[in-house]
């Protein structure tokens, strides 16, 4: 019984308990901090949590994929790297915290932001229908309280929508579970790669309430109508939390699934749907980001467009598309996170940095912050030379190869809607007319370091392509 | 080598931020200087310059590669000497930022034009978009031409992206530029349209015009001359060196439909020139005229006239940047470019009627000059290629455009002198300084343009190797 | 050899450093002149000249090398570059070049010295000079090309030469407008000879002389056309019908300009350019009636527009224009040596007319209206005793120069078998001699009618102000005097080295030009000759008896106010061209430019790409509108979604 | 008890349970207060419990029960958390009707 | 099969009763019916223990919760006054629409031919009910839920936790609080000006 489970399964799944205990430390470590620290006291703790972790996974990166815990969670180069782009994001995550939000809340919030993680990270390397649902519902379960944590009724409000539509999408999610385990008589993915099953409705109709839970989380059209609400009212870090972490996590099940889990994927119609939606929600994105006052929501629809472009990667189910789709998902955390840094430098008590107008005249207050701000959102519009230029280009090959040409069509669409978006802030930017300055708070050099380290990663990965090779999403 | 061409305008361009915001002399200095020395290397340096860089290997194999070796040499050296003109005669409110941009544009330009890889092409090539933007915002009149000058010609990049991810994909490596070998299949008519089309908006050709007659008239008259002169020939180069080599049979089949179109710009652009009353419209307009006259020759798929646009490119490159720096020093003594207000300036400004006339007159084809040598030889190939009544069509706007070039010239430096405008004083040594090179240029290849011919005839490896009917001799 | 005892090889190739001295000398004076005329002022003028002067005793120093000739090839050939295989450059001199070179340099020389006086207190005399050693570069360029690309570009020079000195008072609004008028013809002309160069190109491979004309019939089935267009470039350049209408208007430009570039050289360009391609002439029947019908009407309707005009300049404009008719005829029926032959002697009468009203309207500081001269004969008596000479001359009168050649081009007509053109060629002698000696008349006899009222001689004010030249102070007089003396004894002297068919003329062209044996015409050349004078004495009869009796003298201002309202309207407006023109060319353009700027444009083209952005944002909206805020409603379209995906699995995944 | 252990045919049990689905979404899109939008989305998890137990029964294999029991867990925290957010809403406004709480929109 | 029947009836009946009873304390009832008969069901379904979970989770733990919650709420004004029914008119036909979508799964699920073969009875099972090692006993459960899936297991902890401290967050350090209608409209507007002032650029 207990040589049931080896050390290497335990390896497996370190870094999730690393993160999962260290927020329990955080916990305990404010009681003992002093009032005035306990804010710094939190972050460092999370952030140090997070970095073992990381490094933790990191160590075994070149290991071999194996399964732990009888295929609950597949360890292997997919798991690690989305677990270290979790890890990233939440660690930008809680660096923006420096400046926003109650201090005395702030371990609570740190154990949450940590729990959240670990739940993401567990989907990463989820290989069975028990564990995906648990992740998620630990990622969403903490994400519901943390949107609701402030004074604002925005974020109370977006915490309510929040919970309630994203309970019901799991109900579809699970729903589909049931059918798809009463498909398969097992919860295992790699169950239901059984070519028998592509004959059986049970598991198409459960597949297809699966794949609806999962285009929820990602935001996908028509399942994106929470995100933009939910952005706008959340704090500024946890917008830019979800704005990642959810999608990574989910990201990860679906790539999962959809090479593990369908019937001779590459041909079947099973997946079209999906693919589908993500071209709706490119569009439907970039157009929604076009009258935008405020840059939490106006992210929240790129983000709706940018994840379309990313599963649209996956379209074909290619072997490179996989390395194509985190390629660009890598990229979009850092622009998506430094314009989420850069919002959280510019802001102020009375509004969070995040209405689009705080932002009119920043090149001559702070020329140096406006260009790097220019320098993401010309990532996000696809701007050389950026990685977001390069990912299009790979993503665009992808299509192109795998015989998806309508999926490029409609990326090519749906960037040149959103150029205007993007660039009407640069010009606000850099418009001549300079509004009064804004009582900006004094910044921690910590988000200074996340601006910069996210600006650099966006050039260097242009010319670096870093899209590695041992990262198909095995399910046995 | 050539990295230096597109880093050192860029770090020169960057360094400007360091000094005061209103310095002249200084950001004019370091800017001249650079773009001196990027017009030096590539005469002086042997080779041409080759760096490459192992950029991709999957779905494509794509290395940053870059040399000057054929037509890029020439374009280097427009670019260059644009750039370096335009600098000097820089003289405007905010003069070290406008510097700085005119320096990134020379930058990502010098990047277009030296990459051998398609994909490295295509990067610059949206690069380049960016400093005529931000000087339409800092400069521009009406804040919509900024967003239809880049939402326009953005839509053509994302086209030439998708163009190069497919050619990538199906030819398997983008590192081409400078080969050739032709691209058959299904594929390959579309991977044309797409990288047809965004040429096509950036030259412009006529039913993709409408940004350029607005950002021109609006743009500050340095970045004008050096867009005009060198960005739009961006499109004409991607043609060259893309097009040709690799889907030449894809252009046979549709020369037609860009036969038809460079002659209605042709018409078109000259047509519209005749009536306009912004000076910046007129030579705006003409150059549409003009370009619509390269397409013609390199649609025509015949050596002698791609020969022809070589020279033309440059030709036009000259008297466009010249005209355009002449409007800016006139609007900025009189306050205005208005054909109908101006006039009578030559009998106070004798330099300025000099330079000016000299300009229009390359405009207009004057023999001797280097437009009329790029006239002549492309509609001499084209006749060549077969084309008989394209040819005869196209010597109407010959015509027209001594009538709207002498109209532009006469109306502003001819007839009595107009009593309410300021009649400032003749061109100063540095603004002279700035139009001298180019109008010099402007003569020597006129009359000896045998390098750009030569160059244009080995540019032609395609043609040689396309079906017959493409290259269409008279039987 | 070819057949048409042109040689393959023009001239015979070699290195001839006096071609360059003769071509880049005036070059060299127009930029001196351009860049330092500031510092040089009135010592620019002697420069100008005196560079004229050299190359003309240069080009002297070059007849031996122009005239040699050595197993048939004939001249000197010098080649400069090569643009690429087939469009190689050259100089050739031979005998047609050398003649037009002697004309532009003696005869311009001459002009140059006499414009020092004429432009003397011009302020912008260096300026002037400049311009007028540049044509003289361009028309060199223009003759001693050895291709046809080398002679586009002189003829494009040329023409921007004649721009800047029709607009040289460029703040003159009529100059200006004139100027440009000139110049856009003119480019007509020139884009005509570019197509041309497209066709010779295309089937020939080469643009030089040699090798076009070495077997013009390879060109067929273009010959014909390759003329035609060819000759579009010499009617615009030549002010032939109906491209003529620029010419009268280009009198806008200083005196001295109007005689070299609108009488002696410039305009006979086109002249030069049927003669340089008699083979292909020689080798198209077609082109020949084509061009012969045209020099014949354009040599009538000149001669008719002379006898209606007021305006000193302009009439001389008008005889030009016919004089270059008959060029044009004798050159078109393919009597070469006589086209040329013409266009020598004209060179001098007509520079000799131009020069001597020069110095009438110099007298009457800037009066060119012959209403309000008259009495000239006392106060310019140089004037009056060389136009003499030169009005006998291009009247065809023994034994003055333009006799000769006049007879040779009627006659040469008639020996081509175009009987027509003989009876109008003759006619217009008449027509020519009536309103040349109504100028003579009425310009010297009788007094002085300056200070009368211009009303009283129907002289109408304002159209009339528009033709002032700018006053200027007198210069030494002999400046002035000298050229028109000489130029008045070579309107005498100029013909007699064309007298018989065997003269030193007909040997000196023996072997430029095909030769053909003709049948003897019906008529023979003494009648023509006979009839010719005849004709003459008519004109010059009716015109003395209009203006030159006593009684005719006595009340001159009533005759001539009489005579200026019953002109008949056709020939006051020289037949409506400049009217047709308008309507045909310039107005449509206009319209069409402003149909598409002001509606294609902006509603059409940039209609489409305006949709595009409204579609967008309202779609952006519609995006948006569904963002209601509503709880439910976001529940409503998840659900909706769901069971949307819900369907589509159940039907793909075969429950039925 | 040997009679039959499975009292009815499994595709009973999927139709029961699609109903009760059914019903949950329903009560989602229809009720606006807050609570019962809860206690519907209860309905559904309990829906997909049932059937993940009949189907446990059907293959023998008692990994529904333990799903089961899992989302019964996740179920409570779930409902705790809710019920949390819905008494902070209701404090910043004085009642819970979910039409009213729309300051978010666009 | 019988007792199925009347089990599925007692089930939609308590279900609908939930979705539409007036007031929330009578759907919590609904529920809780619900809740019984579902316990019964998967006693029939031979998972006892997930049957005595069932009572003693949702039954004891949930629904009480959801009372205690009312029970707070209604100490406010008027908690469960509801305001004009903002739901534009094109929701009704699409709300019919999805109804009918669904209707058409069930219907399509119900149609479904299924692998597993329905009342496949094995032996296994064979054996005193609530005897370990038999299928769906706490045994046989425990043994499942300590060995193979002890890692959800362990996930459930951390699910817990964040219940815990979330809600303490949320709701733990609020100072007491009297909602009054003016209270209540001093945030309303407070907030409507805060939405207008973002709005207006």
């Amino acid at each position: 019984m207990n040589n049931l489970f080896t050390a290497q399964d335990w390896n497996a799944v370190a870094p999730l308990f690393i993160v999962g205990c260290v927020a329990l430390l955080v916990l305990l470590a404010d009681l003992a901090a002093p009032k005035h620290a306990n804010r710094y006291v939190s972050i460092g703790i999370g952030i140090a949590g997070l970095a073992a972790g990381g490094v933790y996974a990191g160590m075994q990166y070149y290991a071999p994929a194996y399964d732990a815990f009888g295929g609950g969670f597949i360890n292997g180069g997919f798991t690690i790297v989305f677990e270290e782009i979790i890890i990233v994001a939440a660690m930008f995550s809680l660096a923006m915290c420096a400046n926003i939000g109650r201090a005395d809340r702030m371990a609570g919030v740190t154990a949450l932001i940590l729990w959240s993680t670990s739940g993401a990270m567990l989907m990463a390397g989820a290989a069975n229908l028990m564990t995906i649902f648990l992740g998620l519902e630990l990622l969403s379960l903490a994400l519901y309280c943390l949107c609701g944590l402030s004074d604002r009724p925005a974020a109370q409000e977006s915490a309510l929508k929040y919970l309630i539509l994203s309970s019901t999408a799991s109900g579809f999610l699970l729903f589909g579970m049931a059918l798809l385990f009463g498909a398969s008589g097992s919860v295992l993915l790699s169950a239901l790669a059984a070519p028998a099953l592509a004959a059986n409705p049970l598991y198409w109709i459960g597949a297809g309430l699966f794949l609806v839970g999962l285009a929820f989380k990602l935001s996908l059209a028509p399942f994106h109508v929470w995100s933009p609400d939910v952005y706008e009212g959340a704090p500024l870090p946890i917008t830019a939390f979800m704005s990642v972490v959810t999608k990574a996590g989910t990201l990860a099940v679906f790539a999962r699934f959809a090479y593990g889990a369908v019937p001779h994927a590459s041909s079947s119609p099973l997946l079209i749907p999906f693919f589908i939606v993500a071209g709706i929600s490119m569009i439907v994105g970039n157009l929604g980001m076009l009258a935008q006052t405020d840059i939490k929501r106006l992210l929240a629809y790129s983000g709706i467009a940018q994840i379309g472009y990313v599963v649209a990667a996956l379209a074909g189910t290619s072997a490179l598309g996989v390395r194509y789709a985190i390629y660009y998902l890598v990229a979009y955390t850092f622009m998506n996170l430094g314009v989420f840094a850069i919002a959280a430098l510019s802001s102020s008590d009375n509004e969070e940095g995040s209405r689009i107008a705080s932002f009119q005249g920043l090149a001559h207050r702070r020329p140096v912050l406006a260009a790097v701000m220019s320098l993401f959102l010309l990532a996000l519009a696809g701007f050389p030379p950026t990685a977001g230029f390069l990912g299009k280009i790979l993503i665009l090959s992808t299509n192109v190869g795998t015989g998806f040409a309508w999926l490029a069509g409609l990326l090519i669409a749906g960037t040149a809607i959103s150029l205007y978006a993007y660039f009407k802030i640069i010009r606000l930017m850099y418009e001549p007319h300079v509004r009064p300055h804004e009582t900006v708070r004094a910044a921690a050099p910590l988000a200074y370091v996340s601006v910069a380290v996210c600006a650099v990663v966006v050039i260097v990965m242009t010319f670096y392509p870093f899209t590695p090779s041992n990262v198909l999403p095995l399910v046995k | 080598m050539s990295l230096v061409l597109i880093l050192l305008p860029l770090l020169a361009g960057a360094v400007l931020f360091a000094l005061p915001a209103t310095d002249r002399t200084a950001s004019r200095a370091i800017g001249c200087v650079a773009a001196a020395i990027t017009f030096l290397l590539p005469l002086v340096s042997q080779g041409d310059g080759n760096v490459t860089a192992h950029w991709l290997s999957r779905p494509f194999t794509a290395s940053l590669h870059f040399a000057w070796s054929g037509i890029s040499f020439w374009l280097v050296l427009l670019l260059a000497l644009c750039t370096f003109c335009a600098i000097l005669s820089t003289n405007m409110n905010r003069p070290r930022v406008m510097i700085a941009l005119l320096l990134m544009l020379e930058g990502s330009m010098m990047g277009v034009f030296t990459a051998r890889d398609v994909l490295a092409f295509a990067l610059f090539w949206d690069l380049m978009l960016i400093p005529p933007f931000f000087a339409l915002v800092g400069w521009g009149g009406h804040r919509e031409t900024a967003w239809r000058y880049l939402i326009y010609n953005f839509a053509g990049g994302l086209l030439l992206l998708l163009a190069t991810a497919a050619f990538g994909v199906i030819y398997g490596s983008t590192d081409v530029i400078g080969t050739s070998h032709q691209l058959l299949g299904a594929w390959a008519p579309w991977i044309f349209a797409a990288f047809a089309f965004a040429f096509a908006v950036k030259t412009p050709v006529f039913p993709l015009h409408t940004w350029m007659p607005a950002t021109y008239a609006d743009s500050p008259p340095p970045m004008v001359s050096v867009v005009s002169a060198v960005q739009s020939k961006a499109g004409v180069y991607g043609l060259l060196v893309i097009c040709l080599p690799f889907l030449s049979a894809a252009m046979a089949q549709t020369r037609w439909i860009f036969i038809i179109m460079g002659l209605v710009s042709l018409l078109y652009g000259a047509y519209v020139a005749l009536v306009q009353t912004d000076g910046k419209r007129v030579v705006a307009y003409s150059s549409l005229s003009h370009l619509g006259l390269i397409i013609l020759g390199i649609f025509s798929l015949n050596p002698i006239a791609i020969a022809g646009v070589i020279v033309y490119i440059v030709a036009h490159g000259l008297f466009s940047a010249a005209l355009f720096l002449i409007l800016g020093y006139v609007e900025q003594r009189e306050g205005t470019r208005s054909l109908t207000r101006l006039g009578g300036l030559g009998a106070h400004n004798p330099k300025l009627a000099g330079a000016f006339t000299i300009a229009a007159l390359g405009a207009l084809g004057l023999p001797g000059l280097a437009g009329f040598a790029g006239e002549l030889v492309i509609l001499t190939g084209v006749f060549k290629a077969g084309l008989f009544w394209p040819a005869l069509i196209a010597l109407i706007p010959i015509v027209l455009a001594s009538a709207y070039m002498l109209r532009l010239l006469q109306d502003i430096i001819n007839g009595p002198e107009v009593a309410d405008i300021p009649q400032r004083a003749d061109l100063t040594l540095t603004e002279a300084l700035a139009l001298a090179p180019l109008l010099a240029a402007l003569v020597v290849v006129g009359c000896y343009p045998h390098a750009l011919l030569s160059t244009g005839f080995s540019a032609m490896p395609s043609v040689a190797a396309a079906p017959a009917a493409v290259v269409g001799e008279r039987p | 050899m070819s057949a048409y005892g042109v040689s393959h090889h023009m001239g015979i190739d070699g290195n001839y450093p006096v071609l360059f001295v003769i071509w880049l000398l005036p070059l060299a004076g127009a930029i001196l002149n351009w860049a330092f005329g500031p510092q040089l002022q009135r010592m620019s003028a002697w420069l100008g000249s005196a560079v004229l002067a050299v190359s003309f005793i240069a080009t002297l120093a070059a007849w031996g090398i122009g005239t040699q000739s050595s197993d048939g090839a004939l001249g000197a050939h010098q080649a400069l570059f090569s643009w690429f295989p087939g469009f190689n450059f050259g100089l050739l001199l031979d005998p047609l070049a050398l003649i037009w070179v002697l004309i532009i340099t003696g005869v311009g020389f001459l002009i140059h010295l006499y414009s020092i006086g004429y432009m003397w207190s011009d302020s912008a005399i260096a300026r002037f000079f400049a311009y007028m050693n540049f044509f003289v570069f361009a028309m060199l360029t223009l003759v001693l090309s050895d291709n046809f690309v080398g002679l586009l570009v002189g003829w494009g020079l040329v023409g921007l030469a004649s721009y800047f000195l029709i607009g040289f008072w460029f703040f003159k609004p009529t100059a200006v407008a004139a100027a440009r008028k000139a110049f856009v013809i003119n480019v007509v002309g020139d884009v005509g000879i570019m197509f041309a160069i497209f066709i010779i190109f295309a089937r020939i491979g080469s643009i030089s002389f040699a090798d076009v004309f070495a077997n013009p019939h390879a060109l067929d089935p273009w010959l014909f056309w390759t003329c035609v267009f060819l000759f579009i470039g010499a009617a615009a350049k030549s002010a032939q019908l109906p491209l003529h209408t620029w010419l009268p208007d280009a009198m806008e430009g200083p005196t001295p300009v109007s005689a070299l570039i609108h009488a002696a050289t410039m305009v006979t360009a086109g002249v030069y350019l049927v003669a340089r391609c008699a083979p292909l002439w020689s080798a198209s029947h077609d082109a020949q009636t084509l061009v012969g019908t045209v020099g014949c009407l354009t040599a009538l309707a000149g001669a008719l527009l002379g006898t209606a005009q007021w305006d000193i300049k302009r009439i001389l404009a008008y005889s030009t224009m016919s004089q270059i008719g008959y060029m044009i005829m004798g050159v078109g029926v393919t009597a070469y040596s006589a086209g040329v032959a013409h266009f020598f002697t004209h060179a001098f009468f007509k520079a000799c007319l131009f020069l001597g009203s020069g110095i009438i309207i110099h007298e009457l500081s800037d009066e060119q209206d012959i209403r309000l001269m008259g009495g000239m004969r006392q106060r310019a008596p140089v004037a009056f005793w060389a136009m003499l000479s030169a009005v006998l001359a291009i009247s065809g009168c023994p034994p003055f120069a333009g006799y000769f050649s006049k007879d040779r081009v009627i006659y040469g007509a008639l020996e081509h078998g175009y009987v027509w053109m003989w009876v109008v060629g003759l006619i217009t002698a008449g027509i020519t001699a009536y309103y040349m000696f109504r100028l003579f008349f009425v310009t010297f006899l009788g007094t002085y009618r300056g200070d009368l009222d211009p009303a009283s001689v129907g002289v109408d004010r304002e159209e009339h102000a528009a033709h002032q030249e700018p006053h200027h102070a007198h210069a030494p007089a002999w400046l002035m005097a000298v050229p028109v003396g000489v130029l008045g004894v070579f309107s005498l002297i100029g013909g007699w080295i064309m007298v018989t068919p065997s003269s030193p003329w007909a040997h000196f062209f023996a072997q430029s030009f095909p030769r053909e044996t003709l049948p003897p015409p019906a008529i023979s050349e003494a009648v023509t000759t006979a009839l010719a004078i005849v004709m003459l004495l008519a004109g010059a009869a009716v015109a003395y008896a209009r203006y030159a009796t006593a009684p005719a003298l006595a009340d001159a201002p009533e005759r001539l106010r009489r005579e200026t309202q019953t002109l008949p309207a056709i020939l006051v407006h020289l037949y409506y061209f400049n009217e047709l023109i308008d309507v045909l060319f310039v107005r449509p353009a206009r319209a069409a430019g402003a149909f598409f700027s002001q509606w294609v444009d902006p509603h059409f083209v940039d209609g489409a790409v305006r949709e595009v952005v409204i579609t967008n944002r309202f779609l952006g909206t519609l995006v948006r509108s569904f963002q209601t805020g509503l709880l439910r409603a976001y529940a409503l379209i998840v659900v909706f979604g769901a069971a949307c995906f819900a369907v589509y699995y159940a039907l793909a995944g075969g429950a039925r | 008890m040997h009679a039959s252990l499975l009292p009815a045919a499994i595709l009973d049990y999927i139709s029961l349970s699609f109903v009760i689905f059914a019903i949950g979404v329903a009560g989602v899109l229809l009720r606006r207060n807050p609570l019962i939008m809860l206690m519907s989305i209860e309905l559904m998890w309990n829906a997909a419990n049932l059937l993940f137990l009949a189907f446990a029964r059907a293959w023998l294999n008692n990994a529904g029960h333990i799903f089961a029991f899992l989302v019964i867990t996740v179920a409570a925290a779930e409902a705790a958390i809710g019920l949390a957010i819905v008494v902070v809403v209701f404090r910043s406004r004085a009642n819970v009707d979910v039409d009213e709480v729309a300051l978010l929109k666009g | 099969m019988i007792e199925f029947a009347i089990l599925a009836f007692v089930l939609i009946v308590s279900a609908i009763f939930v979705i539409t009873a007036s007031k929330p304390i009578y759907s919590v009832v609904g529920l809780l019916a619900h809740f019984a008969a579902l316990a019964v069901m998967y006693f029939s379904l031979a998972a006892e223990f997930l049957a005595v979970i069932q009572v003693i989770v949702y039954s004891g733990a949930i629904l009480m919760l959801f009372l205690f919650v009312i029970a707070l709420l209604s100490s406010g004004v008027s908690p469960f006054a509801e305001g004009p029914n903002r739901l534009p008119k094109i929701a009704v036909p699409a709300l019919a629409f999805v109804l009918i979508l669904l209707g058409f799964c069930v219907y399509a699920a119900a149609r479904a031919p299924v692998a597993a073969n329905a009342g496949a009875v094995s032996a296994s099972i064979a054996g005193p009910v609530g005897a370990a090692n038999v299928f769906g006993s706490v045994g046989d459960f425990g043994r499942a839920l300590f060995t193979v899936y002890l890692l959800p297991f362990e996930i459930t902890a951390f699910i817990l936790m964040v219940a815990v401290i979330g809600v303490i967050l949320l709701a733990g350090d609020a100072t007491p609080y009297v909602p009054t209608r003016r209270r209540a409209r001093l945030v309303e507007r407070e907030m409507r000006e805060a939405v207008l002032r973002a709005g207006e650029e």
